[in-house]
């Protein structure tokens, strides 16, 4: 490595442009050292720089009276009460998830671990999204069962729950899985620690792991397409050690108890190059380290080699002088890494010594200002035909029957019975028992009698971004602000995780741009500010005969809402002699619905149309009802349609239900299989106060059924899919892929 | 005929198992212990003509499920 | 009754069990650390769940040789009790304090969901707020939990009545396949010979208060707090 | 001095994983192993005076730490 000439060649090898490089030049006045040339490289990577998506961005809503930190920190912030707040990211690992899904995936769970606890908060749940390709092609499996290990065997072994996440398959994700991993933590507001360095002289102290030669150039790998050449990246794959992650949340909470830490980072993409720079960088001064005093695992690694490995379960902390001592007496006591490896200067640069050599001296704002922000070109917006006419080739049983079993809707047992759902005595909803997971937060770890809780979600269907990026954008939005109204959560703010295809192509570029467009305005609707979030692109496949497979544009949106009181926390399960309402208006949507294409075959049309006032309005309203104590059980409608959400209910709660008559004008399958947005199922004992209110509040509502006790759905024409079935459709997907 | 596969970690790559024996082993009061790398091994029954023709066959079996190349060297013997 | 919680370096679940036990006696336990040579007088030694040591070599057998595991012993052979849950009942195993050992899943995966178990005896201090045959739901979270001891050893301990809990169905039927984990004879907790000390694979910690989803855990509590008063 | 200690569980005790590469093996049109057992290695660096000393440091690790002897039987080498 260290004979390679640094050249325009070699900048391109390392992901800058020409253009980039010259750059380089100018700000440097002189040929960059290698390792300067590997800071620039990571520094204004994609991964790092965000410089296709940063113009965007910049346009969504990130404000609220509740919201104490946005995007820019490592994680968002948003008070909770009681001095309380929460911090939560969303983050991805797609490319090292397809390159090695076990350690690809447990990475990702413990980099968005640190990205919180780095904030000062105690990990209280863990949230993923995943996206895989076809359950047919062989490789799937594979895949599926080294990402459901990973973030098992990370999250099980760390002790923080796992409480929920969201599952598609689908054939564009074949080459190019998605692993989006989300944390959410609980912090006093008084207590929450940046990342912005300060007080020259101050030292700069490392902890965690030693530093070998793992993940070098990850965050330029993760901002590259994938092609033949995927196999020869691999070497830089990194492994995560869960263990020494839990050593280090818990020394570092014990730190964050007293009062000797000024600034902290996670060691992340980029790993020490990122964490200075940006420490540095924010506190508007300059940082010195000296790279002998890294704890190393390997012999002989260079400058370049240590400034850009992405070893995992590293810290960069700047403590004041005074309490080195304390702080090195907690990092003692938890058997970990800890050294002093420089100071905090004033002159604006990052300088880096290796063996009294100085290997980098650069000067930090002009690598911060002059990184590259490109406004790419957008290519011509897509409007979806509107579906034509459909026929219903199979009848309602049987389309039930298939959808239920389909791998988007299946039960997903197969894969939360393999994440610790309980560990912390925090989890009132477990995966699977409502639309939100619900965990109770208590003011200090021992504050037992606390029945404030949160509720999290995550959201996205990316079939609708795919035919309008702007209504697809939206609807995640939407179906996150539903999922907490669903249980009785007040919503508060949202992260997401962009994951499109190759920016450089305009087709691409304007599903990006026309998905946050859509993100934002019903984030605006809907007082739900973006807090944090992560960008990833280039989620692509190169095909054999040249041309590239660009993944289903899916924005993940995680959602935080909180509620007063868990033991109001509503959950899907029906009970025997309740009503069930329906909240929102059907018109039979089935543009992009599950139906059209389990059924059908086809993936056609426009989604469904959004109505943000009504999302807003209905989603105030169940919430409303649950606290007034009406609601026994609640459940949004989403994928699939009203009559699937009937069946979840009644299998949940292991009862059948007797169904009225459809209204008339609409055909059956567009009744039960539509998936009209804003709308809502309620199971109620107190059905005409329900209906009463919701003629008051102006929002549609309407008696569909009962739940009668019995073991079958009765469907108005009499009839009966038992319960028996529709479970062992529904049960059956994972087992058979997985186990066979 | 049997045959034995070891599979190690690669050089270079983190072994938080290793590094937990070592450790332990030191408290322990083995302080003479350096290095430890942690790895697996597989002990196969297998029918096979000869051992060229066994060797080949475990090798193959490595390459395609028993170790995983990303990150784990292997190593096969015929005994 | 004074019950204190050791952590291990990896160890996890000892806030649950913390709450659980301040649940039933209104008294906070205190935090032990692996560390410590001496214990302070406790009537309850608890070693809850987690990784210990990240569970790396194999799960508990770091743990079992910590400094204070030799301060458990003494505790144990003076009559104190002592209770291992999940990665507690591993290390108790590998310090051969509880006979046999835990083996990965027979599955190879990690499990993580509520079964059931059913209460063989009733006249002990772990179970008196049960009668024997009581069936009760508890969640499961471990990858390795699948008992084991050679015939001999299970003989003994069913002879001598060493057996606490069985995985079963709702109904409490008991087979092969009411074992979740391939646990030989779907035995999910195990005692010592003198019953003071107890080691089981799930988490009865973890539903102890109806918010939670359940209070099925909580007689195992009640049972030490109405036989351990001090 | 280099020690390879090699743990593998008892005979009779039954071995769910070597099971389980046994079964995926046939899958994979590997149909002429038979038995499969799975074991740990563990490979350590150590300081020793003679191949005898290390032999008898390393015995003594395994029988305190490195195997459950409840379950598992061992082997030391020195290389
Ligand atoms: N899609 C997005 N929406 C909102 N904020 C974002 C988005 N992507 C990134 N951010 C914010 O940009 C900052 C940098 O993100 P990232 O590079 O992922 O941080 P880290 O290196 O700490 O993981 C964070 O504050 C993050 O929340
Ligand atoms: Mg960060």
């Amino acid at each position: 490595m260290t004979a390679r000439t640094v050249d325009a060649a070699l900048a391109r090898e390392f992901g800058l442009s020409n253009e980039e490089y010259e750059r380089v030049l100018a700000i440097m006045g002189r040929t960059p050292s290698l390792t300067e040339l590997g800071i620039f490289s990571v520094m204004w990577s994609e991964h790092c720089s965000y410089k296709s998506s940063r113009v965007w961005l910049k346009t969504l809503p990130t404000t609220a009276p509740w919201v104490i930190h946005g995007p820019g920190e490592n994680a968002g912030v948003v008070d909770i009460g009681r001095g309380l707040a929460a911090i939560f990211k969303m983050e991805s690992h797609n490319h090292p998830s397809f390159i090695e899904p076990y350690q690809g995936a447990a990475t990702g769970v413990g980099g968005i671990l640190r990205d919180v606890f780095t904030m000062g908060a105690r990990p209280v749940a863990n949230l993923n999204a995943l996206r895989f390709g076809s359950p047919e092609n062989p490789v799937t499996r594979r895949i599926v069962d080294g990402v459901v290990r990973g973030i098992g065997g990370y999250g099980n072994c760390v002790g923080v729950p796992t409480v929920g996440g969201e599952i598609n398959f689908h054939p564009s994700f074949d080459g190019n899985p998605l692993v989006n991993a989300m944390t959410v933590g609980i912090a006093r507001t008084d207590r929450i620690f940046l990342s912005a360095a300060a007080g020259i002289g101050n030292p700069v102290v490392y902890v965690g792991s030693r530093t070998g030669r793992d993940g070098i150039h990850g965050a330029t790998m993760a901002s590259a397409e994938f092609g033949a050449d995927a196999e020869a990246k691999r070497p830089t794959v990194q492994v995560g050690d869960p263990f020494v992650e839990k050593l280090l949340i818990e020394a570092c909470l014990e730190l964050m108890a007293t009062d000797a830490i000024v600034a902290i980072q996670d060691m992340g993409a980029a790993g020490l190059t990122s964490s200075s720079v940006e420490m540095a960088g924010k506190g508007g001064v300059g940082i010195e380290l000296d790279l002998d005093h890294v704890p190393q695992r390997e012999r002989g690694m260079t400058a370049y080699e240590m400034m850009l490995s992405e070893s995992q379960e590293r810290m960069l902390i700047v403590i004041r002088p005074d309490r080195e001592d304390v702080a090195r007496a907690i990092f003692d006591k938890w058997e970990l890494d800890f050294a002093v490896i420089g100071h905090i200067t004033e002159t604006g640069h990052i300088v880096v010594k290796h063996r009294g050599v100085v290997e980098a001296d650069i000067p930090l704002d002009p690598l911060a200002e002059q990184a590259p922000l490109y406004r790419r070109p957008l290519g011509d917006r897509v409007v979806p035909e509107p579906l034509g006419r459909v026929h219903d080739p199979i009848g309602t049983e049987a389309a039930l029957l298939r959808l239920i079993g389909s791998p988007d809707i299946a039960s997903r047992a197969w894969v939360w019975n393999q994440y610790d759902s309980t560990v912390g005595g925090r989890t009132v909803r477990r995966p699977g028992a409502a639309d939100a997971a619900v965990v109770v937060v208590s003011e200090d770890d021992a504050g037992f009698d606390s029945t404030l809780a949160l509720a999290l979600t995550t959201d996205c269907t990316p079939r609708y971004v795919q035919a309008c990026a702007r209504t697809g954008g939206a609807q995640a939005v939407a179906e996150a602000y539903r999922n907490l109204c669903a249980v009785g959560a007040t919503p508060l703010a949202v992260t997401d995780n962009l994951n499109f295809g190759n920016p450089e192509r305009p087709e691409i570029m304007r599903q990006f741009a026309d998905a946050i467009e859509g993100m934002g305005v019903a984030c605006r609707a809907l007082d739900f500010p973006v807090v944090s979030g992560n960008v990833s692109l280039y989620n692509e496949t190169k095909n054999p005969d040249g041309t590239t497979t660009a993944i289903l544009p899916t924005p993940a949106i995680g959602g935080l809402g909180v509620l007063e009181d868990a033991n109001r926390a509503v959950g899907l399960s029906l009970a025997p002699g309740l009503s069930l309402v329906l909240i929102g208006e059907t018109a039979g949507a089935l543009g992009q619905s599950l139906w059209l294409r389990e059924v059908l075959g086809q993936e056609e049309g426009a989604p469904p149309p959004l109505d943000l006032a009504a999302e807003r309005r209905h989603g105030a309203f169940v919430r409303d009802q649950i606290a007034a104590g009406r609601i026994a059980a609640s459940h949004d409608l989403a994928d699939g349609g009203l009559l699937v959400a009937i069946a979840e209910m009644a299998m949940a709660g292991r009862t059948g239900v007797a169904l009225d008559t459809p209204p008339s004008g609409l055909p059956p399958y567009g009744w039960w299989f539509g998936e009209d947005q804003a709308r809502y199922l309620l199971g109620t004992a107190e059905p005409d106060a329900l209906l009463a209110a919701a003629a008051s509040a102006g929002v549609p509502a309407r008696i569909i059924g009962h739940a009668d006790g019995s073991d079958g759905l009765t469907l108005p024409e009499g009839v009966t899919i038992s319960l028996a079935r529709l479970r062992a459709a529904h049960d059956r997907f994972f087992p058979a892929l997985m186990d066979a | 005929m049997k045959a034995i596969v070891t599979v190690m970690l690669k050089d270079g790559v983190l072994d938080p198992q290793g590094k937990a024996i070592g450790h332990a082993l030191h408290v322990q009061g083995f302080g003479e212990v350096q290095e430890v790398r942690a790895g697996r091994v597989i002990e196969l029954d297998i029918d096979a003509r000869d051992r060229e023709a066994a060797a080949a066959r475990v090798d193959e079996m490595a390459r395609k499920l028993l170790a995983n190349q990303v990150i784990e060297s292997f190593k096969v013997e015929i005994v | 009754m004074r019950a204190g919680i050791v952590v291990f370096p990896g160890t996890n679940r000892e806030r649950d069990m913390a709450i659980a036990l301040h649940r039933v006696t209104g008294i906070r336990p205190m935090m032990l650390w692996h560390r410590d040579t001496k214990l302070p007088k406790l009537d309850l030694v608890v070693l809850p769940g987690g990784f210990s040591h990240g569970d790396y070599l194999r799960c508990g057998a770091m743990a079992a040789h910590s400094p204070v595991m030799s301060a458990v012993r003494a505790h144990a052979a003076t009559g104190g009790a002592v209770l291992g849950v999940c990665n507690g009942f591993q290390i108790l195993t590998e310090a051969q304090l509880l006979p046999g050992a835990l083996l990965r899943n027979a599955g190879l995966r990690f499990l993580s969901q509520d079964w059931h178990l059913r209460v063989e005896r009733a006249d002990t201090i772990f179970t008196s707020a049960w009668r024997q045959g009581d069936i009760f739901r508890v969640p499961l979270a471990h990858g390795d939990g699948n008992y084991i001891a050679d015939a001999d050893t299970l003989d003994r301990i069913e002879d001598e009545g060493q057996v606490a809990f069985r995985y079963c169905d709702a109904e409490g039927r008991v087979s092969p396949e009411t074992s979740p984990n391939g646990s030989a004879r779907s035995i999910a907790g195990v005692f010592d010979r003198s019953r003071r000390i107890l080691g089981l694979m799930p988490h009865p910690e973890d539903l102890v208060d109806p918010l939670m989803g359940g209070t099925d855990g909580l007689p195992l509590f009640k049972s030490l707090l109405e036989s351990l008063v001090s």
